[in-house]
């Protein structure tokens, strides 16, 4: 098997990613129970209500988190919500600007400042979330862009996450949505639905099942799974079908390697 | 040694006590911090506040120490409104931390005091010396990979723990140990640590301070830094044991494919199933941290894993009383756990 | 703000070089390795000026919170990492962050993980529907079986070993899932990359030629 | 000095942390919450040791001239540049920093983990190895959760999705539980430790 040079490996996994994004067949989508849930618990926050969005993720996981953040934020600007975002990913705020402006300004003619705003990055991973469940203003004395927060429209009355309606989190690992459930929701009693790469999100599961997550959208065909939901198909779903025939080539090498490997042990002796 | 430390903790426990209480003087005057609304002026002069206390001296916090034994001891008139020293909703999880904390403490003494405690066999670490032989026997050399986390995870400085036994090992088997690192402040740790167990061993001489290798700290770098060394240098045993993520599936395979024998171990789940699969054994979880006290019998070490299989047969305990309590509809337990 | 045909054929171009290495290990890729290495590094570090220095230290400091000389000395001394001999200063530091990781983990663990897990695990054995009842006993079964594999004092033997041997396969059960999870998440990160060499690249001077 | 000063630190934060989640009253919450602003800013700065560090290293590639020492040059190029222009040209939209940050930085790192789709497929193929019941159990799972999680399961049999979905939602949640409340045990005790001044590695050797 060490003969087989793996870039002939390679060039199949090329093939079969490239072919469905050129000719796409479009297989329906099907939405499970975790990311109805999640869509559930973001319709069930008042019109107009203030949202806490925590961005924890950065380019390494971009193409899997940034759907999801683009289709909650469609969710959460269709019913007015006032948006609140913030990282602890120091890769995170300029994308998260970037699915704030493209959804908030571009799609909805939101306000920044008024209607979302971005509070950018702090290092400090718990214990930053713990200090903003205490005290916003104190954690972050200004906005990503250095503009001290008293100056936003949108933060006054805003003391801590008591003032927040839920929080919707995107998680690319640590820090993320296993730290918010530690230490915030138990603590402060909010309610969080996570949207996390799909290596993540088996880890979740429990915490979904114990009902300390509202809801969880796992990798992207969770991201499709929303974006199903809100009606708007974006890149999520233009990937399935690449999806879909992705993990049926590994499906089949798992099974031609061990055909193989067993076949060349029965041989050796 | 013992004394000093326990004095150490007990002063700083007082020193928050005292500033607690000149502090409490101070906040309740204009309110309750969490008084809602008041947002930028409160914040200020709440967190001013400790500053008063960082250079009233040592008086200060010594008459805050007495005055504060006071008020601990009306802490149990009930307490109205905001100003309370514990928090009865958490009562649940004060209890199941002090029973955890209490074994854990008890069985370290203990263990320091000299009892010997039993611990399982742990087939992928008994097959670290048969991998080190069949490595001497082909006359190739040992890859130790300690995760490519910084020392601030407790996985690294426990890879360093196993690192110090494999390195004893190896030199009485007067194999070469090769240590890839790819975080610049774990390189001394391990020249240290690989240097002690050959000197444990009797073979200062065999130390060589070029088999310890920072390749990078980018993480696919150092990936393929790696790759690079099973691939040139052929080693005949391959020990993943620390912090692993993503490139623990390239190095597996690659190790695979080189007929190495394997064993791995991590503490990072998400990374176990590509150990699982390509590795011949595999240190799961928890099994990763027994491994330390497995090898080093460190009294610590070795007393914290009976005090956490004692929490655990409590749990357990609670499991099935919870759920057959449930199943007959009694739900008071349950909801006493319930964290708020 | 540069024209957006020079900046995406740049993204594209380093795209490109990254993957090169799958032919072979080379020059274009060792560049591009290197050089998000040190952008990387200059993103943060900028980054952290903007967005903590100022806000959280200088201001307040000219402000007159000097009690945030504290904090700004130990993170000083922090690179007192560098010298041989005064490194033990950055101890200091170190004990801080180390402290205050550990006291919040205590807490995080013990209310999310340890007794809310614990709590939401105590289901009834006995449901409405025949899937809900043995869904719940294989719950229950599979939680205490994987538990007893991670006990170390007694050697698994008898009832605790065939409980140890079920909880190895509850294991392996969810590893499989991880598996499968992980697999997802790699070929999501690979159709991004090559959606944006085949649509975004074009589209930026204006060719767009898939829908 | 050298180690009881830290370990002093160390048990003040960590046990204030601690104390503060049990007592509600204002003033603990009051020094809790400095206590905290003081740990971001700390922890600020260790970002700003591991970047001269990187640094540091790079530099002395070059100036050694040890092996692939030329690359380390568009290494500190890039730090240099993305320093400059970040702290000197702001940080926001339509700035030089943001653009590099969009079309440097992120396909970069983007990239470089997607080649990892590559290598899982060389790996399910040459190293996925079902030997023993374990391997099985491990391998089928897989296979279920990865059709269950496209659209194509659906296609194939349409209860795949929902098979999936069960094992996911129950014995996979079930051992991950167990690994979670196991997890959970180690950290409390090694915070204990730490806090108690039992487990003192991390300050490194003498």
């Amino acid at each position: 098997m060490e003969k087989l040079d793996r870039r002939y490996i390679f060039l199949v996994i090329l093939l079969v990613v490239l072919v469905p994004l050129i000719a796409p067949v479009g297989l329906p989508v099907r939405v499970s129970r975790e990311v109805q849930s999640a869509y559930d618990a973001v319709a069930g926050v008042p019109d107009g209500s203030k949202v806490y969005f925590a961005a924890d993720y950065d380019p390494s996981t971009m193409p899997e988190l940034h759907p999801m953040a683009l289709a909650t934020l469609d969710h959460l600007f269709s019913k007015n919500c006032k948006v609140i975002g913030a990282c602890l990913w120091p890769g995170g705020p300029p994308l998260l600007e970037d699915a704030l402006r493209r959804i908030g300004e571009l799609r909805f003619g939101k306000k920044y400042g008024v209607d979302f705003v971005n509070l950018g990055y702090k290092p400090g991973n718990e214990v930053v979330m713990v200090s903003v469940g205490r005290s916003i203003p104190a954690t972050f004395p200004a906005d990503f862009y250095g503009t001290p927060i008293e100056k936003l429209e949108i933060m006054k009355g805003v003391e801590n996450l008591d003032d927040v309606s839920m929080i919707v989190n995107i998680s690319a690992g640590y820090p993320g949505t296993k730290e918010w459930v530690q230490q915030v929701q138990s603590r402060y009693h909010v309610s969080i639905a996570s949207g996390c790469t799909a290596v993540s999100a088996p880890e979740y599961y429990p915490y979904f099942q114990s009902g300390q997550l509202a809801g969880l959208l796992g990798g992207l065909s969770g991201a499709a799974e929303y974006e199903k939901l809100v009606g708007k198909p974006g890149t999520a779903t233009r990937g399935m079908d690449a999806q879909s025939l992705g993990h049926l080539v590994i499906i089949a090498f798992i099974i031609l390697g061990n055909i193989f490997y067993f076949a060349s042990k029965k041989k050796a002796p | 040694m013992r004394s000093t430390k326990s004095i150490l903790v007990l002063a700083g426990f007082l020193l928050l006590l005292a500033c607690g209480h000149v502090l409490t003087a101070r906040a309740e005057d204009p309110g309750p911090a969490s008084a809602a609304g008041a947002s930028g002026p409160a914040a200020a002069s709440v967190s001013a506040s400790p500053s008063a206390s960082d250079s009233s001296g040592s008086a200060a916090v010594l008459s805050g120490v007495l005055v504060s034994a006071d008020s601990a001891g009306a802490e149990a008139t009930p307490a109205e409104g905001a100003v309370r020293w514990f928090d009865p909703k958490r009562a649940n999880i004060a209890i199941v931390v002090a029973v955890f904390f209490m074994l854990v403490l008890v069985f370290i003494r203990q263990a320091g005091k000299g009892a010997s405690f039993f611990i399982r066999k742990i087939a992928g670490l008994d097959a670290i010396e048969e991998a080190i032989g069949r490595a001497t026997e082909m006359g190739k050399p040992v890859l130790y990979v300690p995760g490519i986390d910084d020392v601030n995870n407790i996985q690294t400085i426990y890879s360093m723990v196993i690192l110090g036994n494999v390195a004893k090992l190896v030199a009485r088997y007067e194999t070469p140990l090769i240590v890839p690192v790819c975080r610049a402040f774990v390189v001394p740790l391990a020249e240290e640590t690989v240097k002690q167990g050959y000197l444990d061993a009797g073979h200062p001489e065999a130390y060589n301070p070029n088999n310890i290798r920072y390749l990078s700290d980018e993480q696919f770098a150092f990936t393929a830094g790696v790759d690079g060394i099973m691939l040139r240098e052929r080693p005949a045993a391959n020990l993943y044991l620390g912090s692993f993520f993503a490139e623990s599936l390239v190095l597996a395979e690659t190790g695979f494919s080189t007929g190495a024998i394997q064993i791995a171990g991590t503490a990072n789940i998400h990374q176990l199933p590509f150990f699982v699969v390509a590795c011949d054994y595999t240190l799961i979880g928890e099994e990763f941290f027994a491994a330390t006290a497995y090898l080093s019998k460190e009294a610590k070490l070795v007393g914290t894993l009976k005090g956490s299989d004692w929490m655990k047969i409590l749990l357990i305990a609670a499991l099935v009383i919870g759920a057959v309590l449930e199943t007959f509809g009694v739900t008071a337990f349950t909801r006493w756990l319930i964290v708020q | 703000m540069l024209p957006a045909p020079l900046l995406n054929t740049m993204a594209a171009l380093l795209t490109l070089a990254i993957f090169s290495f799958l032919y072979k290990d080379n020059a274009f890729y060792k560049f591009a390795e290197y050089l998000f290495v040190g952008i990387a590094a200059g993103y943060v570090v900028a980054l952290e000026y903007h967005n903590v220095i100022i806000p959280n230290l200088w201001r307040p400091l000219l402000a007159g919170d000097f009690k945030l000389l504290v904090p700004f000395v130990l993170g000083v001394l922090l690179f007192s990492r560098f010298t041989s001999s005064f490194g033990w200063l950055s101890r200091w530091a170190i004990g801080l962050m180390v402290g205050t990781f550990s006291g919040l983990a205590i807490i995080g663990f013990a209310q999310g993980d340890l007794v809310a897990q614990v709590q939401a695990n105590m289901l009834p054995l006995k449901t409405e529907t025949l899937l809900g009842t043995f869904s719940n006993w294989v719950i229950l079964i599979g939680l205490l079986t994987s538990l007893v594999y991670f006990f170390f004092s007694k050697e698994h033997k008898g009832v605790l070993g065939a409980s140890a041997k079920l909880g190895i396969w509850f294991l392996m059960v969810s590893f499989g899932a991880s598996y499968g999870f992980t697999v997802m998440a790699r070929f999501s990160l690979l159709i991004g990359r090559l959606l944006f060499l085949l649509v975004d690249w074009p589209a930026s001077f204006g060719f767009h030629w898939l829908h | 000095m050298k180690k009881e000063l830290p370990l002093l630190i160390t048990a003040i934060f960590g046990s204030f942390m601690v104390i503060d989640y049990f007592v509600p009253h204002p003033a603990v919450s009051a020094v809790g919450e400095t206590l905290q602003q003081w740990a971001i800013i700390v922890i600020s700065f260790s970002y700003v040791l591991g970047v001269a560090n990187i640094a540091r290293i790079n530099g002395e590639k070059i100036s050694k001239r040890s092996r692939d020492w030329p690359f380390a040059l568009p290494l500190l190029a890039g730090l240099a540049f993305m320093l400059g222009v970040g702290i000197f040209g702001g940080i926001g939209q339509g700035t030089l920093f943001n653009d590099f940050y969009i079309y440097a930085y992120t396909p970069m790192s983007g990239t470089m983990f997607s080649l990892l789709a590559f290598f899982i497929a060389s790996a399910a193929f040459r190293s996925f190895r079902v030997r023993t019941v374990e391997a099985a159990l491990l391998a089928a799972a897989a296979i279920i959760v990865m059709l269950g999680r496209v659209p194509v399961g659906a296609e194939i049999w349409d209860k795949i999705p929902a098979i999936s979905d069960w094992i996911n939602n129950v014995p996979q949640m079930a051992a991950k539980r167990a690994i979670l409340i196991g997890a959970a045990l180690g950290a409390i005790s090694t915070g204990l430790k730490v806090i108690l001044g039992l487990e003192r590695n991390y300050l490194g050797g003498e």
